[in-house]
């Protein structure tokens, strides 16, 4: 065992798997004086009434705007672990974003516009280069447009957005490629 | 069963969230939860139908957000929105932008809102609509002639307070005649130095009060009562204990308090659920008109459990703009119903908030029990909102079944991992003075103390 | 409350035993559970003042054994003992011993338990009560000519059943008048070869049929029914879904029947709760008298939510040698209330059950919910019992509500980990048959060859 | 075991399976000093609804022979984690048992009697010397008297019930040391 020299770099890997796989709920490391512990558990009693992990990937989890629909699992199967898909999906944490990536969220809830009016061509594309000051896109709240940057230099690498969809406070709506 | 109401937003959190979340499912409406970043993971946003994450956890960015609510109403597209009670349930201005915006608010409308909001307002009604109000002067008084005279006609104790004052600043309680003149003027003139503003109120001194309201449903033409409750068991004007029948009325005396708060919503043309709230002195047996409450009320499945009907229900059927199919002779009152709040408080330490996991929670059950509750194992209380975490209500044949049932369900109740008030109940509803039925307003301070 | 019993011992498990200890509780008497070593860790066995452990898994040789019941009893000195439903409730024997052994039996006496556990005997004391039975042979015939004249007078369709056989074996239906003759001929001539015995019974056949019961409370002198309860819904005889008022039933029928029980509770001095069980036949609109269930039964909450009374409580008070308090105008019948049993069960897999470990339990709450049940996270379902792990019972202010909530309820619970019936429910009484109210007890299996 | 070299690239390798195999829960490995668990359980739902484990000493557990009185605690202190001590007190798994030692437990719930009749001698004492077929004491069930043998060569060395006191099913009564 002389080469299982873990370094703060290994650590650093295995909690970027852990951020990737949603589903791994805790790893915990001991050795030689180290001890190391990660958990998305809210520790041991919470565990019970946590939901289940829900959709992990980016396309499934953003694909849906809409709020988190419960009641078709729900209703269907009373008596069965039901882990309601896309419910609780639409936050931050669940899509991975990288060191060179920035993730534009909903500052406020409301609609989403691609495009300054409808039919216009959209603000922005996948695979097209922003700029800071670049608007991407609007949320309107009670008839308020307000105008999202893309705050950094870049790439739009994601839209998980439709649009006119509904958004919630938080909800991720691009990928920025950081450049 | 709805026709214009498809969908309902319950801006709202917590156990009255899962309350109205229950009654649109029944009613075969979708639900709508929003909820803030702190609540991402409680009952509500499990059992909605729907449920949209409005904010950062602090209520003013979240559930007193006017705007992200609205919006999201809107853009979510809603039929109605319900705002349970406290946060917006009683603001007019937000009850208005419903309105204007197309959303149906459930409760009454905003003009409804805003009367019934000014307590000077209300006063007027109640006593257009022969209402007993505390007796007084009417306004502000200004000339010390027109003050004698009030306060000879009031009785004694009674109470001057400066028009300008406020948070017992500017107030005395006069106990008789002799000093009355006396005590008028250097509270006026007191007054005139203070606030410049020398004018005055005058009011009965009520000592020994009772805290009763009645319970009303009405659709803008007809009118009910579910009877009222005594919600008379308050610490630091907190209600901590409800009841209903209260044991303080008997049937001809109830019958005149409810009635008189009929009138009162009648007078108005009142359109939901509300409340009327009154003080019923015990000295001379009399009650008094205070306020009504236009929302939905923390103490309202007291009402349910001895009526049978779902007020809630109620109220979205309203809403939606059904005429009432309950007459007030299907309102027959069954037993007796408590209600105790439960808080994450440390009762052994001045009722202190503890926010914190419940690591473990067992809800009590049986005959006669019903727990109001959004809390799990696991379930963290957040510090951002109210103390508030479930209400236990028990039903019994009389109010003393209705006590001992309470009993056996508190302690069959665990909340683990928290500090609760569940056993400060206990010993609150075993006292000789709350199980006589004989107490007042500060019976809960007396018990507190007598225990320290 | 209560003057001789001091202390109960509940010689049964599950929610019964909890349902049991919670009346305990709010009369104030000790409450002592007994468990097999495989209910160690269960609800009831927490909750109870006292638990007792008598013995192994097997029922026989814990809840069905009497010696070590009695034992328990008599060593840990407990006043009285209740036997909930099933195990010992309805043994004359064992009521008996607990008689001769100074131990109140929270039940009927030997003698009246043994009378109404014999069929012929019970049938016998309803005629002299004038409580309807099925049309028929009052016993035994032996004479073809006599057994014809019975026949005709019965009427068609009818059943002949060879006084020897059973199981099936030995009868005939007899469809109408035209093969009587040779149907009475040959089946007593085959039960002679069989049996030894040509001796027949002779009865209505009834092919459309409610099954209706009648929730009674005596004490020895006076009766009161509470109502009437409908189990039409049942899969193979066992019930699963309950409900009161009957929809079978108008106003006048309803005294009719209930009056019916009161006079065969009378009849023979009954003392204790007790149900009376009736067919109804759907075609003649007329109901029969089959047994009494000497008993609490499962099915008892249904009763308690129309009428607010505690029937376990009562029961409790009568074994105590207490004068019932309750008078028949005392009870009224308010709203409708359903009770669904949850089966640790897979509907899927013809309802086979599934012992297992719940992992995660969320019982129901709300305005109207009662879930009876001894389940909690981490329950694990022994193989050696029923598998009925809780009902769900449900006030409505009508039928209808009542069923919108059962469904809202059986949605909102979770008994993840295993199979259970609830959804199979949800399917139940939202089927159009169950919601006109117009159904048999062929209807559960007529839905269930139809889903499949 | 020499060459269980465990590197750090080993653990990644573990991770990696973990990843793939959606139907692996938990992995643990324990190995000279190196301690390391992954885990897809949101865990201890059982932790919750366990009882907390009871008081294990004999002397403490088997104090009181009667039946477990639950109620003092739970009415107490409805809102503070109560592990009732003495509720499961008595069964056999929670007294200690040497593999030199016998427990005599009880066959049956009854009666404990230490001697044949009232005021007379008790069949044993702590420290007596005992044969197999020692009558050891009697357990009353229903007017019936059960005699209990000790059934080994050997020495009482822990009584644990007193005289005319009642029994559950399996309760430890006393420890006989083999001989």
């Amino acid at each position: 065992m002389k080469d299982l020299d873990i370094g703060f770099d290994d650590l650093k890997r295995l909690t970027k798997w852990m951020r990737e796989s949603d589903d791994i709920r805790e790893i915990s490391l001991s050795y030689n004086g180290l001890d190391f512990f990660i958990s998305r558990n809210e520790n041991t009693q919470r565990a019970v009434t946590v939901e289940a992990p829900v959709a992990t990937e980016p396309s499934a989890s953003t694909a849906s705007p809409s709020p988190q629909k419960n009641k078709q699992e729900e209703k269907k199967a009373p008596e069965v672990a039901s882990a309601p898909a896309g419910k609780t999906v639409s936050s931050v944490a669940e899509i991975s974003v990288g060191d060179n990536e920035h993730l534009v969220t909903a500052p406020m809830v409301g609609t989403f516009y691609e495009a300054p009016k409808p039919g216009a061509p959209a603000f922005v594309k996948v695979g097209q280069k922003v700029e800071p000051r670049t608007i991407v896109c609007i949320i309107e709240v009670m008839k308020l447009m307000n105008n999202l940057e893309a705050k950094f230099n870049g790439r739009v690498k994601e839209i998980y957005v439709e649009d006119q969809q509904p958004v919630e406070f938080g909800q991720p709506i691009m990928l920025i490629e950081k450049e | 069963m709805l026709n214009k109401i498809k969908s309902v937003m319950i801006a709202n959190r917590g156990e009255i969230s899962l309350r109205i979340i229950r009654a649109c499912q029944e009613l075969g409406v979708e639900s709508v939860a929003i909820y803030s970043e702190a609540d991402k993971d409680t009952l509500p946003v499990k059992l909605a139908d729907t449920a949209i994450c409005i904010g950062p956890a602090p209520s003013q960015s979240s559930y007193q957000n006017q705007e992200a609510i609205i919006s999201a109403a809107l853009a979510f597209g809603v039929d109605a929105i319900h705002p349970g009670y406290g946060f917006l349930s009683e603001k007019a201005d937000f009850a208005q932008k419903c309105e204007e915006n197309g959303i149906i608010f459930i409760g009454p409308s905003a003009d409804i809102i805003g009367k019934m909001g000014d307590k000077i307002e209300a006063r007027k009604i109640a006593d257009s609509a022969s209402v007993p109000t505390i007796p007084g002067s009417d306004g502000v008084v200004t000339e010390p002639k027109r003050a004698l005279e009030i306060a000879e006609n009031v009785g004694f104790p009674l109470l001057i307070k400066a028009s300008a004052g406020g948070g017992g600043r500017g107030m005395r309680v006069v106990k008789s005649k002799d000093t009355l003149e006396k005590d008028l003027n250097e509270i006026m003139s007191e007054a005139e130095v203070a606030f410049g503003d020398s004018s005055v109120y005058i009011e009965k001194y009520l000592t020994d009060i009772r805290h009763i309201e009645v319970q009303l449903l009405a659709d803008g033409k007809n009118c009910v009562h579910l009877g009222e409750r005594d919600c008379t068991a308050q610490r630091r004007n907190q209600k901590l204990v409800e009841e209903a029948p209260s044991p303080a009325l008997g049937a001809a005396q109830r019958d005149e308090l409810c009635q008189s708060a009929v009138r009162l919503a009648q007078k108005v043309g009142y359109k939901s659920a509300g409340t009327v709230e009154y003080v019923f002195d015990n000295i001379d047996k009399k009650f008094y008109f205070i306020e009504m409450n236009t929302r939905v009320q923390v103490e309202h499945p007291v009402s349910e459990m001895i009526t049978g009907v779902d007020i809630i229900k109620e109220q979205i059927k309203i809403a939606d703009g059904q005429a009432l199919e309950i007459k007030q002779e299907d309102i027959v009152l069954s037993g007796h119903a408590i209600e105790c709040r439960l808080n994450a408080e440390d009762p052994e330490n001045g009722f202190m908030p503890c926010p914190g996991t419940i690591s473990n929670y067992r809800p009590p059950g049986g005959f006669g029990i019903r727990m109001d509750s959004h809390l799990e194992s696991g379930y963290k209380i957040p510090p951002y909102y109210d103390s508030m975490i479930g209400k236990l209500i028990c039903w019994g044949g009389d109010r003393d079944e209705a006590i001992v049932r309470m009993t056996r369900a508190l302690s069959e109740m665990k909340v683990e991992g928290i500090k609760t008030t569940a056993q400060f109940h206990v010993e609150l509803i075993n006292s000789e003075q709350f199980k006589s039925g004989d107490f007042n307003t500060v019976f809960v301070a007396s018990l507190l103390e007598k225990k320290n």
